[in-house]
């Protein structure tokens, strides 16, 4: 059974797993590149996203049963909902948790430390404030769910997964123009290259970084939606797991790295669905840890190495 | 610069303190507030914000912003007063420094009797074990400034090895032991398996090292929840794990139920374990160890063979955490791999840096404080809130104090140095600097 | 600097925070407090998971406790006043023993209900049984517990070498099914559930593929990720079974069957009292849900006035519906309050334990009778069934 | 040449590459022991990467680099850790001052006398004897450094708070510290004031002369390398492009041409060295 006859049975829905992850790491990778930091309270802005995508959603379909066009555009007003949400929250994270720190030039584990206290301190907040049980998300499309939109070499694909991957597709593509093409972009790299020159030149750091945040954010969050979309579920937990995969990915794929993060997440969802055909759900971890410790082994910087600036 | 710039900079600073402190006020009306729930999600934020409990708050903001801001007599006074109180003052001076630890050690052998049940069963769970892990992990991340997230899976080790030796687990060991003897066991096993874990990985940079540990921290846990027939599974050990006992010429001792002796026997090994570090830390291997933090490539041109000592950080570290784990799983008999979740390495890693990283005061004080304050907090707030207010704790606390509520000598200088800009904080994430 | 001057300014604002809310929790918990008119005060206390990832268990049961309490009072015939305490030990065995050392310490409290986890009780019942202080869980059902001899142990649930056999009895015997994939939520709850349907299941002649599939945080403190269900289902659909059988929660449930439907499986799905809630069918949505079998050691609950009342006051209380072991909890206080009106205003925690071991109470969810070790007599299990979006009653599993 | 016999340092055809860049071209020096040589060479001539090659930071391509430590056998450097080159007898201080800089004066030499010191964290623990009598010879031996080089008095004071000439005095005497053969200085005088260039160059006389150490000195200021050295090796672009005596050098048409070249450039650039 194990990659054979259903190799694509389970590579198929690992793609919109990956593209998940491959979204949530960017804002790992996109804070990392610029501040060398692991932000821990990211999986917190994934979780505001999915609480603003649900609100928003859930308030905009009512009692109706969209299908069609209208479901398009619930999902994109969920996506941009969830977007919003997590942009906010990452700005917000960005000033209270990062920037006096800053100004201090604190140590490194100073920042972990006041990431996770803001991490906890939001998704408890979430919890005292939205239930501590999940909420549940309206669908926003009316089809049979057992029915697959179509197949790829046999294995059938269904419509979540399918939304799934193309909403993440068309944001990384945006992410990755966004980051090669414009100012914003330039900045960033530059601010990611060498903070201090970056500095000379005239850039202003502290705006880039908090850019810098709000696109992760925005990104973070609209996998949040995403997220709450397909388990049709959204709590105030649900950010730690994918989080840590997420994390998990972005290193991976070289840290600080844009394109390392995209290939890092499609690569982690697809070795963790055939991981769990081979070994069992209960050992996907375990895999997927000696997966990253073999190729940290091979390549100490990540499949793609790391630097920002040099390679997105 | 002008006398009107000059006022109006001052303003400007005003008008943000003011912002943060109407700010500050709603988060705090917000946290303490009312909360929501599944179907009623927006009346805790409606109960809080739309209603007079936020004026109330604000004004206090308010007021107390007013009251730091146009009574400046009575802001330096305040100022001075935190000053004086401030415990790194105090700490600096050797003699106050000498006096207190004695002061401690005296409440620590004296009050623990006077206090209820609960509370010695506070000291001994939750806070003795915990300062045990805590003095362990800061030589990883404080003295030899490595990031590891992992460090709970040592004590899981520990504590499986003293289940196992104790005859405890489902597979049976080749002799049974008196859980003060499995102490040998579980150290060596600990140390075993930090130096395979970080032999291949202590190479790496400092946030893959972080994920790394990370990772093996999950991966212990998911092997003792997954392999039943060996560990018990999600269960824990089917057998519980025998108390401590002492059966050694002629001297019969039993540890029970009772908090107290197992206070007492954690407390000398705590001050066994400081005396022992603290002659670590003043000596060669201490000195290397602040060497590879602060410049890996001066170190090493120094003679200093830094994979060795880092090596052997990890190991240290790795073998308090093992030992703590005897004493934990002896303690309360019983042991689940939720007890060596990754939230564990993380409230670790909180109380080495809270405390004051690289110091073991620090460390020690660091445990005490975080792990007594929900204890103490939960009987002022809902306690499904508990993890809010300690992570706003933190946040606060980094924000105000980043060096930890009593740092360690060399690290405040390191840190006093990077303020004014003349060093990076740490050598935790910089790569071996170009040459 | 001018930052350092301003932690003065947090620092009061979060005390006057505290205070404030020390008043108002003290005002929302329950309000009968302080001794009155001479009678004695017990205390009936609650340990269980009220803050981390399972808080919201721990707050199904809080509340019934609580709800149990406050109706007893109500009624004034009581001899004496009874008071609610609560122990936090957030499901996990290294925090149980100082909550139930909380418990202990407080000389009012005459009975706990609790501890909710099977590990929370293993570490904690030592210290109960030391004190001679009663305990009945309501959601304890590792059956190691009955096996340690702790006179003041006692449960109202079944435990799962009850519970997994005659679910297995039913899938094999009365639905016919010969090839079950059986999965438990590697957690302290699902794994052992899942071996006693297991090993009954083989008995049977069942063919039984197992699969450990992590609970996920999402639903509860596991370390699974929701994104692990696809290729579970995968698997599950591959290896032909006619009967997927869950040892575990609703939420992680819910999770599984949908992406079971989303992988076209077609056979039958079958679960445990951890899921004999509405909010799976919620969760999972009504179609994926319709035709799921459900078992549970416990009454019907929707036809019956007196659960009808409770499930309404619940909600008042509580803030949200009732849920899994709610009503177990509520028949456990009632259970320990039945005992203290026989006993009067003379009780005391060693009697109790004794009164406990004869009790008979026809409690909502089943008559509370307890066995020597402290687990509940008979082991009625009955069968429920998703229909028409709804939770129905089959009846006793093995009739 | 020196003859085989009193050979220290024996750098035979080293090429060292990074990507498509070559640091070093088939470089070869000798260096005799008890000798003072110099190497020098305009900006990015690969002097620093000889170093680095020496000390086994960078691992060369091809070519050996042989060590002849006193009373032993030859070893060769290639492919040892920077630790244990320091261990043989090889000892360096930096171009831009690599200090502990939250550590005293008297604790940076310390940590470079415990590199040969042999006692290990369990006797370090329990206070053991040896390693006592260890840590007070350790002690001794560090202030007798600092009275060397001059910094008794200062002893106390962080090291980040010394002017930048006595930086360079502490640098070096924690490099004594290590007990070497052979000390790298890797341009000592760069950044210091005249007073204090005079002063390194009595000290690093001194290290010559009175302890008998050899002496492999990059420096970009002549006066001083006339001064010091014996013999001169010139780089430039990776490859040694003459040798001899200050004053063979001095005129050697091939030395001219290259750091006339380069002379011109640097100062328009007024970069860095």
């Amino acid at each position: 059974m194990c990659l054979t006859n259903h190799f694509w049975d389970y590579f198929v829905p690992g793609i919109a797993n990956g593209f998940l992850y491959a979204l949530i790491a960017l804002g790992y990778t996109l804070v990392y590149g610029v501040l060398q930091l692991i932000n821990f309270a990211h999986s917190e802005v994934f979780m505001s996203g999915g609480f603003g995508g649900l609100f928003v959603i859930n308030w905009a379909i009512a009692d109706r049963h969209p299908h069609g066009l209208s479901s398009v555009w619930f999902v994109l007003i969920g996506i941009i909902a969830g977007a919003v949400t997590g942009g906010v929250v990452a700005f917000v994270l960005e000033r209270v948790a990062y920037r006096p720190l800053r100004r201090r030039h604190a140590p490194k584990l100073a920042f972990l430390i006041s990431a996770i206290g803001m991490s906890y301190f939001l998704y408890n907040l979430a919890g005292k404030e939205f239930g501590r049980d999940a909420r549940t998300m309206k669908p926003p499309f009316t089809v049979t769910p057992s029915k697959p939109l179509f197949t790829i070499f046999g294995a059938s694909v269904n419509l979540y997964d399918a939304v799934i991957a193309l909403s993440a597709i068309i944001m990384l593509v945006l992410l990755d123009r966004l980051v090669q093409n414009t100012r914003l972009g330039q900045g960033i790299r530059a601010v990611a290259q060498d903070a201090d020159t970056a500095a000379l030149m005239g850039v202003n750091i502290d705006r880039v970084i908090s850019q810098t945040f709000v696109i992760g954010g925005l990104l973070g969050g609209a996998a949040g939606f995403l997220f709450g979309l397909g388990t049709a579920g959204v709590s105030y937990t649900m950010g730690f797991t994918p989080g840590l995969k997420a994390f998990t990915a972005a290193v991976l794929g070289g840290i600080g790295n844009i394109r390392g993060a995209m290939l890092g997440g499609l690569l982690l969802g697809v070795v963790e669905n055939l991981a769990s055909s081979c070994f069992g759900a209960s050992w996907v971890d375990v895999v997927a840890f000696y997966i990253l410790v073999l190729v940290l082994l091979v390549r100490p910087m990540g499949l793609l190495g790391e630097r920002l600036g040099r390679s997105a | 610069m002008t006398r009107r710039d000059l006022r109006s900079v001052l303003m400007g600073v005003r008008a943000r303190q003011l912002g943060t402190a109407v700010l500050g006020a709603l988060v705090v009306d917000v946290m303490t507030g009312p909360s929501g729930s599944l179907t009623a999600p927006t009346r805790g934020l409606t109960g809080s914000l739309l209603s007079i409990r936020a004026v109330i708050f604000v004004a206090l903001g308010v007021a107390l912003w007013a009251f730091l801001t146009f009574r400046d007599r009575l802001a330096t006074y305040t100022s001075r007063w935190t000053a004086a109180i401030a415990p790194s003052r105090l700490v600096a001076d050797r003699r106050y420094r000498r006096a207190g630890y004695a002061a401690l050690l005296a409440a620590a052998i004296a009050v623990p009797p006077y206090l209820s049940q609960y509370w010695q069963e506070v000291a001994v769970d939750q806070i003795g074990v915990y300062v045990l892990l805590a003095l362990g992990l800061n030589v990883v991340v404080g003295f030899a400034g490595l990031l590891d997230l992992g460090y709970i899976a040592f004590y899981a080790i520990g504590a499986y090895s003293c289940a196992y030796w104790t005859g405890s687990l489902p597979i049976r060991p080749p002799h049974v032991f008196n859980p003060f003897v499995t102490i040998i066991f579980a150290v060596i096993a600990a140390m075993i398996a930090g130096v395979v874990l970080g032999f291949p990985t202590l190479r790496l940079r400092g946030d893959y090292l972080a994920i790394v540990t990370l990772g093996f921290g999950e991966i212990i846990t998911i092997y003792a929840n997954n392999l039943q027939s060996v560990t018990g599974g999600a269960q824990g050990p089917p057998k519980p794990i025998p108390h401590f006992s002492i059966n050694l010429l002629g001297i019969h001792y039993q540890w029970k139920i009772s908090n107290l002796p197992y206070y007492y026997l954690l407390l000398a090994f705590v001050v066994l374990i400081l005396v022992l570090f603290h002659n670590l830390e003043n000596s060669r291997v201490g000195r290397a160890w602040t060497a590879i933090r602060e410049d890996e490539v001066a170190a090493a041109a120094s003679g200093i063979n830094t994979f060795r000592y880092k090596l052997l950080a990890f190991a240290i570290g790795a073998s308090t955490s093992g030992f703590a784990g005897v004493l934990f799983a002896s303690k309360i008999q019983v042991i689940t791999p939720l007890s060596f979740v990754l939230q564990q390495s993380i409230l670790v890693l909180v109380l080495v840096i809270f405390g004051g990283m690289g110091s073991l005061a620090g460390a020690v004080v660091g445990a005490a404080v975080i792990q007594w304050l929900p204890n103490a907090l939960k009987t002022y707030v809902d306690k499904a809130d508990l993890f809010m207010y300690l992570g706003a704790v933190l946040v606060v606390m980094m924000i105000y104090r980043p060096q930890g509520i009593i740092p360690s000598r060399r690290r405040s200088r390191e840190l006093a140095m990077a303020e004014a800009g003349l060093v990076e904080a740490d050598a935790l994430t910089t790569a071996s600097k170009e040459v | 600097m001018n930052q350092r001057r301003f932690v003065a300014a947090v620092i009061p604002l979060a005390v006057a925070g505290l205070v404030l809310s020390a008043c108002s929790s003290n005002k929302n918990s329950g309000g009968q407090g302080g001794s009155s008119g001479g009678k004695p005060v017990f205390k009936i206390g609650y340990e269980g998971p009220l803050s981390g990832g399972n808080a919201q268990l721990g707050l199904n049961m809080k509340y019934a406790v609580q709800l149990a309490i406050n109706e007893a009072n109500a009624k004034g015939d009581l001899p004496f006043t009874l008071q609610y305490t609560e122990a936090d030990d957030q499901g996990s065995g290294d925090k149980s023993p100082a909550a139930a050392q909380q418990l202990i310490d407080d000389k009012q409290v005459i009975a706990v209900v609790g501890p909710a986890f099977s590990g929370a009780t293993k570490a904690a019942e030592p210290k109960f049984a030391d004190a001679n202080l009663a305990t009945v869980s309501p959601s304890a059902t590792s059956p190691l517990l009955a096996t340690q001899g702790w006179k003041t142990f006692f449960r109202v649930v079944a435990d799962d070498n009850a519970q997994g056999p005659a679910d297995a009895d039913y899938a094999v015997k009365k639905l016919g099914i010969t090839n079950i994939f059986a999965i438990d939520d590697a957690s302290a709850y699902g794994q052992p559930l899942e071996k006693a349907f297991e090993d009954e299941a083989k008995k049977n002649g069942a063919q039984v593929t197992h699969q450990s599939v992590p609970g996920t945080t999402q639903c509860q403190a596991g370390s699974g990720n929701t994104q692990q269900y696809p290729a579970v289902a995968q698997t599950i659909k591959a290896s032909g079974a006619q009967l997927v059988f869950y040892a575990g929660y609703y939420c992680d449930f819910a999770l599984l069957a949908k992406a079971l439907h989303q992988a076209g499986y077609t056979g039958k799905l079958f679960s445990d009292d951890g899921s004999l809630d509405p909010k799976y069918i919620e969760q999972a949505g009504a179609d994926v849900a319709e035709g799921t079998y459900i078992s549970c050691a416990c009454a019907d609950l929707s036809n019956d006035p007196k659960a009808q009342k409770f499930a309404a006051d619940f909600k008042k209380l509580a803030g949200f519906p009732i849920s899994v072991y709610s009503a177990e909890a509520y028949d456990a206080t009632n259970t320990i309050i039945a005992v203290l009106k026989e006993l009067g205003a003379s009780a005391t925690r060693a009697k109790v334990v004794e009164k406990l071991r004869t009790v008979d109470y026809q409690g909502i969810t089943k008559e509370v009778k307890f066995q020597p070790n402290g687990n509940i007599s008979g082991n009625a299990v009955y069968i429920y069934q998703v229909q028409g979006g709804k939770i129905v009653s089959l009846g006793l599993a093995g009739s | 040449m020196a003859a085989d016999a009193d050979v220290l340092l024996d750098v035979d055809a080293v090429t060292l590459r990074f990507g498509g860049v070559t640091s070093l071209a088939d470089v070869s020096i000798r260096q005799r022991r008890g000798e003072l040589l110099a190497v020098i060479g305009p900006n990015g001539a690969g002097k620093t990467s000889l170093f680095n090659a020496i000390t086994g930071v960078y691992h060369p391509q091809s070519g050996d680099i042989r060590f002849h430590p006193f009373g032993g056998k030859p070893v060769s450097l290639i492919g040892r850790k920077v630790h244990e080159v320091t261990k043989l007898g090889i000892a360096r201080t930096f171009q831009n001052i690599r200090l502990f800089a939250a550590l005293t004066v008297f604790e940076n030499v310390k940590i470079g006398v415990e590199a040969r010191q042999r006692t290990g964290p369990i006797s370090a623990m329990l206070q053991l004897p040896r390693r006592r009598r260890e840590e007070r010879e350790g002690d001794q031996l560090a202030v007798e450094l600092l009275e060397f080089v001059g910094l008794r008095d200062r002893a106390n004071d962080l090291a980040a708070s010394l002017p930048y000439g006595a930086q360079r005095r502490l640098e070096i005497a924690r490099a004594l510290g290590t007990r070497p053969q052979l000390l790298l200085l890797d341009e000592p005088a760069a950044g210091t004031n005249p007073v204090e260039k005079q002063e390194l160059e009595t000290l690093i006389r001194h290290i010559n002369t009175e302890m008998g150490l050899s002496i492999l000195l990059i420096e970009h200021d002549m006066r001083l390398v006339m001064s010091l050295a014996e013999r001169v090796v010139v780089l430039n672009f990776g490859k040694v492009i003459a040798q001899g005596t200050p004053a063979e050098v001095q005129n050697d048409p091939a030395v001219i041409e290259a750091y006339l070249g380069t002379r011109a450039a640097r100062a328009a650039e007024g970069g860095p060295s």
